[in-house]
């Protein structure tokens, strides 16, 4: 059995200075993080952003070629921690909606998604249950428990929760007076966002009712995104990078732009602290050889 | 008296209950019939209310295990910190939905106790862990064989590309490589997870349906 | 042959005809495969997985040393899936243990694991005789949250130094924590959970770990139930029919035929 | 920034130094803070729940369908979960929620997740398409259970395990990139937005006495 932990090779040998250094404490490993992540958000380095990702600029095309009027539905599943990735991707995303004039339907499947939606509408359509197009071109459907089992409910049947999260009824809203068939086939594109696997939206929305769909996910799940990509999802934004980029592409650098330069930095730090382990440790095993032989 | 602990109400009903909807909720993904439509799609609305429900288990379990450890003494600022915290924010909410008609999406208390108190601490409970990974990466990320050797070079690759800093110092080139990895390695290998997935759901879904599985049943002496 | 198919089809939502025969084949492939093996029809053998040979090495590493050997099955409750094959293993490798003389010490956090692991490392010290070196005080309730689990076991760790620290069960965002104090302690670790993002950090910081099934299946090998033993056969069935259907689909439209791909699509 | 506001924002700049203090080690500031974040965020979820419960139910009871209140029983009787003696009620609503979620993700994943997947991976058109192949054809080999992998098929089953350990490494990659984003957002939060930066000084003092507690307590 080769390996063995780390500390067994070393007490044979003499500690080397690279051996001293890996026995430091991890609190000055957080406290390194720390400042190489905040020292970027005092003093901006302004790197560039560097070339867009395919991924991103698939999603964007695909919003592109909406024509006016047609219906986007944003399935907001992002609770607080998934927020300060996929918030900047969201709003991003709606800026571009409201360009191209499309008619937005909002839905959460988890409690804390409903203050994320109201925030977006806020900040980009001014105003949400009081916005004077509230009924006829913007929804907030809110909140439906059970995750996936709740919203196959919704789609086949758009009145299932009877009213919006504001508590206006549905049947009156002049938004779904000319949907054929009251179903969520007569969405055109949906996007999901957060933290919650992106299959879902793929699996519930796109295959049964055959409405193309992306997403804005945490980078955290966005490996589980790829195996659609191409074929079955036209794009989808890859946590704060993913929004930096729309923002670029949309032409509004904001929020997600300004925290990649942090970002840069605590990945460049990690790179180089797990290349210092692996050498002490390549190191340590060469000498725990020589002296074996 | 006999009727209602018979073995039929205790464990045969539930059981098949559980396997007529199965068996129509999956009828009805595939088949476009109106009976089997309508049938499921009221199934689903009635379960999605009925769910709503669950919580109040977590609620009262929580609530048991953190009275037992302040009666017997051993964390008593804390346990109570959370009893205080959670009953208070429910009576004050249930207080504003059934009395005032004002749901918890728009009492502006409710919405100063989330903007308090759990929207700092999700997105703090899962920023520590970022710290974990630089420490665990200093300390215990090591290419011991082939198989973590190909996935720290494959790791270092994407927190090169995704970051602007890598393409600055190592141009196009790393972007393109990472690009590849991820549509065609990182593909292959999640479409395994993907399938192996359905697998083990579908095996389940037979266990319960012919009954091999009471796991969902609790106590299984009863 | 395709045209007469699509009387059928007209019935079947667009797109879930072939997954329905796909869903009725598989159902009864697994269903058929749990009856026979039940009823000794057919006896499926479960392959030794490599991690059953490790774990072997470990507990003998732990013996030659004189070091106590750590198990933990996670966070998980008694209910939860992963806890079931990780308590099976936990059997095994605490009857090994007791066999070699290796000082057992058994971790958890759910309430719902004490007594089913009680009785468990009790009746393995039973088995091979030395019901008297059986150590109650080395079942430990390190904490029931989380983070202070991560916590009590890294002092744990550190102050025990065991040969060998095996995290097999249901494990989340503390799994970093636990792997990194078990390699400060010069521990073997062999580590295996189903979800999906704790494996990556296991796979780097663990000598040796247990990709999501194969957990399950390291379980099945230990515990041989004959059900769960079916549906793993039934479950092979299955991937047998996906691998087919894989190889020959590539090779075909790769020559450019592409009725297959078509077909699969109704 | 009224003085509610404020006192809002100072409330979630302690709770996030309170929890930041676990960097630190264990300490009661960060029991609370976790303990208050449990309970405040179950109370959460538990209100939405029963917001949303009565906005599906009301119309229907407005409309006089009262077989709708069916569902409001059926979900009080997961209450026997605690009971002694008619436990087995809690069985029902468990069997409603439980099969009607297998049944739903059942069929539908077997289309996406299953045969989805396998009928894309035949599409091999270039390169890199049939490396896909290849790398999902070895993967799931690598899952066979029932028979020991010998010659060939031994280097099938590791082709299988690197692209498992490339998946795991695109993980891991991704992975850091998202929580590093939530310090960023926790940073921003402490710096950016008054008054939560006034919490600053106070945490710093608070540390540097534990730091010295620490240090007396060790002295022998």
């Amino acid at each position: 059995m080769k390996g063995g932990g780390w500390a067994v090779q070393q007490s044979e040998n003499k500690k080397t200075l690279l051996q001293k250094l890996q026995e430091i404490d991890p609190k000055w490993i957080y406290l390194i993080q720390l400042i190489v992540i905040s020292y970027p958000l005092l003093y901006p380095l302004g790197l560039p952003l560097g070339t867009i990702s395919s991924e991103t600029r698939g999603l964007y095309g695909a919003i592109d070629a909406l024509p006016e009027g047609s219906i986007v539905f944003h399935a907001v599943c992002m609770g607080p921690a998934a927020a300060a990735e996929c918030q900047p991707s969201l709003e991003a995303i709606l800026k571009h909606d409201l360009e191209k004039g499309h008619k937005l339907i909002f839905y959460t499947d988890q409690a804390p998604g409903i203050p994320y939606i109201e925030q977006a509408m806020q900040n980009v359509l001014g105003a949400s249950k009081d916005h004077p197009d509230y009924g006829k071109l913007y929804v907030n459907i809110g909140y439906i428990p059970q995750t996936y089992t709740g919203f196959s409910a919704f789609a086949a049947d758009l009145f299932f929760t009877g009213s919006d999260v504001y508590g206006n009824d549905l049947r009156s809203m002049e938004f779904f007076k000319d949907l054929p068939t009251k179903t969520a086939s007569d969405f055109d594109f949906g996007i999901t966002y957060g933290s919650g696997n992106f299959q879902w939206i793929i699996t519930y929305l796109s295959d049964p009712w055959g409405v193309t769909c992306g997403g804005g996910i945490a980078a955290g799940i966005a490996a589980e995104a790829y195996p659609f990509y191409p074929q079955k999802t036209p794009g989808f934004l890859v946590g704060l990078r993913g929004g930096a980029e729309y923002e670029v592409l949309i032409g509004k650098p904001g929020y997600a732009a300004a925290g990649m330069d942090a970002q840069s930095l605590a990945h460049l730090s990690i790179i180089i602290m797990v290349l210092i382990g692996n050498v002490a440790f390549l190191l340590s095993k060469m000498q725990g050889g020589m002296q074996k032989t | 008296m006999s009727i209602i602990n018979s073995e039929l109400l205790r464990r045969y009903l539930p059981w098949g209950i559980a396997a007529f909807l199965i068996i129509l909720t999956m009828a009805d993904t595939v088949v476009i019939e109106p009976t089997i439509n309508s049938l499921a799609s009221s199934a689903l609305q009635s379960s999605t209310v009925v769910g709503a429900f669950v919580v109040i288990i977590s609620v009262l379990l929580i609530s048991r295990i953190h009275v037992r450890r302040v009666s017997r003494k051993r964390t008593v600022i804390e346990s109570s910190v959370l009893l205080i915290s959670m009953w208070g924010t429910l009576v004050w909410g249930f207080f504003r939905l059934f009395g005032a008609g004002v749901g918890p999406t728009s009492d502006t208390t409710i919405l100063n106790i989330f903007d308090m108190i759990v929207s700092p601490g999700d997105s703090t409970v899962f920023a520590i862990l970022a710290f974990f990974i630089a420490s665990a990466a200093y300390r215990a990320f090591r290419a011991r064989n082939l198989d973590s050797a190909i996935l720290l070079v494959v790791a270092i690759l994407c927190m090169l590309a995704k970051a602007p800093i890598g393409e600055t110092i190592f141009g196009l080139g790393i972007v393109k490589l990472t690009d590849f990895v991820l549509n065609v390695a990182n593909t292959a290998g999640r479409r395994v997870f993907l399938m192996a997935m359905i697998l083990a759901t579908i095996a389940l879904t037979i266990r319960i349906i012919l009954g091999y599985e009471r796991g969902w049943m609790g106590r299984a002496t009863e | 042959m395709l045209s007469n198919l699509s009387f059928i089809g007209s019935s079947f939502r667009s797109g879930y005809l072939m997954p329905s025969v796909l869903l009725i084949t598989s159902v009864v492939l697994v269903g058929i495969s749990i009856y026979l093996t039940i009823n000794r029809v057919i006896k499926p053998t479960i392959r030794r997985l490599p991690a059953i040979d490790a774990i072997d090495e470990a507990v003998g590493r732990c013996a030659e040393l004189g070091k106590p050997l750590h198990y933990c099955p996670g966070i998980g409750a008694i209910s939860h899936q992963d806890s079931i094959p990780g308590l099976a293993i936990g059997a095994y490798v605490a009857r090994k243990c007791a066999e070699l003389g290796v000082r057992f010490i058994f971790t958890f956090m759910n309430a719902t694991i004490q007594p089913i692991a009680m009785d468990m490392i009790q009746e393995a010290y039973t088995l091979v005789g030395k019901a008297d070196e059986f150590r109650a005080d080395d079942v430990i309730w390190l904490s029931p949250r989380q983070f202070a689990f991560a916590t009590g076991l890294v002092g744990l760790l550190s102050r025990e130094r065991p040969g060998a620290s095996l995290l097999l069960g249901n494990y989340a965002a503390e799994s970093l924590i636990c792997t990194e104090a078990g390699f400060r302690a010069g521990a073997i670790q062999i580590a295996g959970c189903t979800n999906s993002y704790q494996i990556p950090y296991f796979a780097t910081t663990c000598d040796y770990v247990l990709i999501s099934e194969e957990l399950q299946t390291a379980g099945v090998y230990i515990s041989k139930i004959p059900e769960q033993v079916g549906t793993i056969q039934g479950q092979d069935y299955i991937r047998l029919l996906i691998l087919l259907l894989m190889i020959v689909g590539s090779i075909v439209y790769s020559l450019g035929i592409k009725s297959l791909d078509a077909f699969l699509k109704m | 920034m009224s003085a509610l506001e404020s006192l809002v924002v100072l409330g979630a700049a302690g709770m996030t130094l309170a929890l930041l203090s676990y960097l630190w080690r264990e300490n009661l500031f960060f029991r609370i803070a976790e303990h208050a974040y449990m309970g405040t965020a179950i109370a959460y979820g538990a209100l939405l729940s029963a917001d949303a419960a009565l906005r599906i139910l009301q119309p229907h009871l407005q409309k006089g369908e009262y077989i709708w209140l069916l569902t409001v029983v059926l979900g009080i009787l997961y209450l026997f979960f605690f009971a002694k003696q008619y436990f087995f009620l809690y069985r029902y609503p468990t069997a409603i929620v439980m099969a009607t979620g297998i049944g739903v993700s059942l069929a539908r994943g077997v289309k996406t997740n299953l045969l989805d997947q396998a009928r894309i991976t035949t599409l091999v058109t270039d390169v890199s398409s049939a490396l896909i192949a290849v790398g999902v054809i070895c993967g799931i080999f690598y899952f066979y259970a029932t028979m020991e992998p010998k010659g060939p098929l031994k280097a099938v089953s590791s082709v299988g395990r690197w692209f498992l350990m490339a998946a795991f490494g695109a993980q891991i990659g991704l992975h850091v990139m998202a929580r590093t984003s939530l310090i960023i957002g926790r940073i921003r939060f402490l710096f950016f937005e008054p008054p939560a930066n006034y919490m600053i000084p106070v945490a710093i003092i608070m540390l540097l006495i534990g730091i010295f507690m620490d240090y007396r307590k060790k002295q022998p």
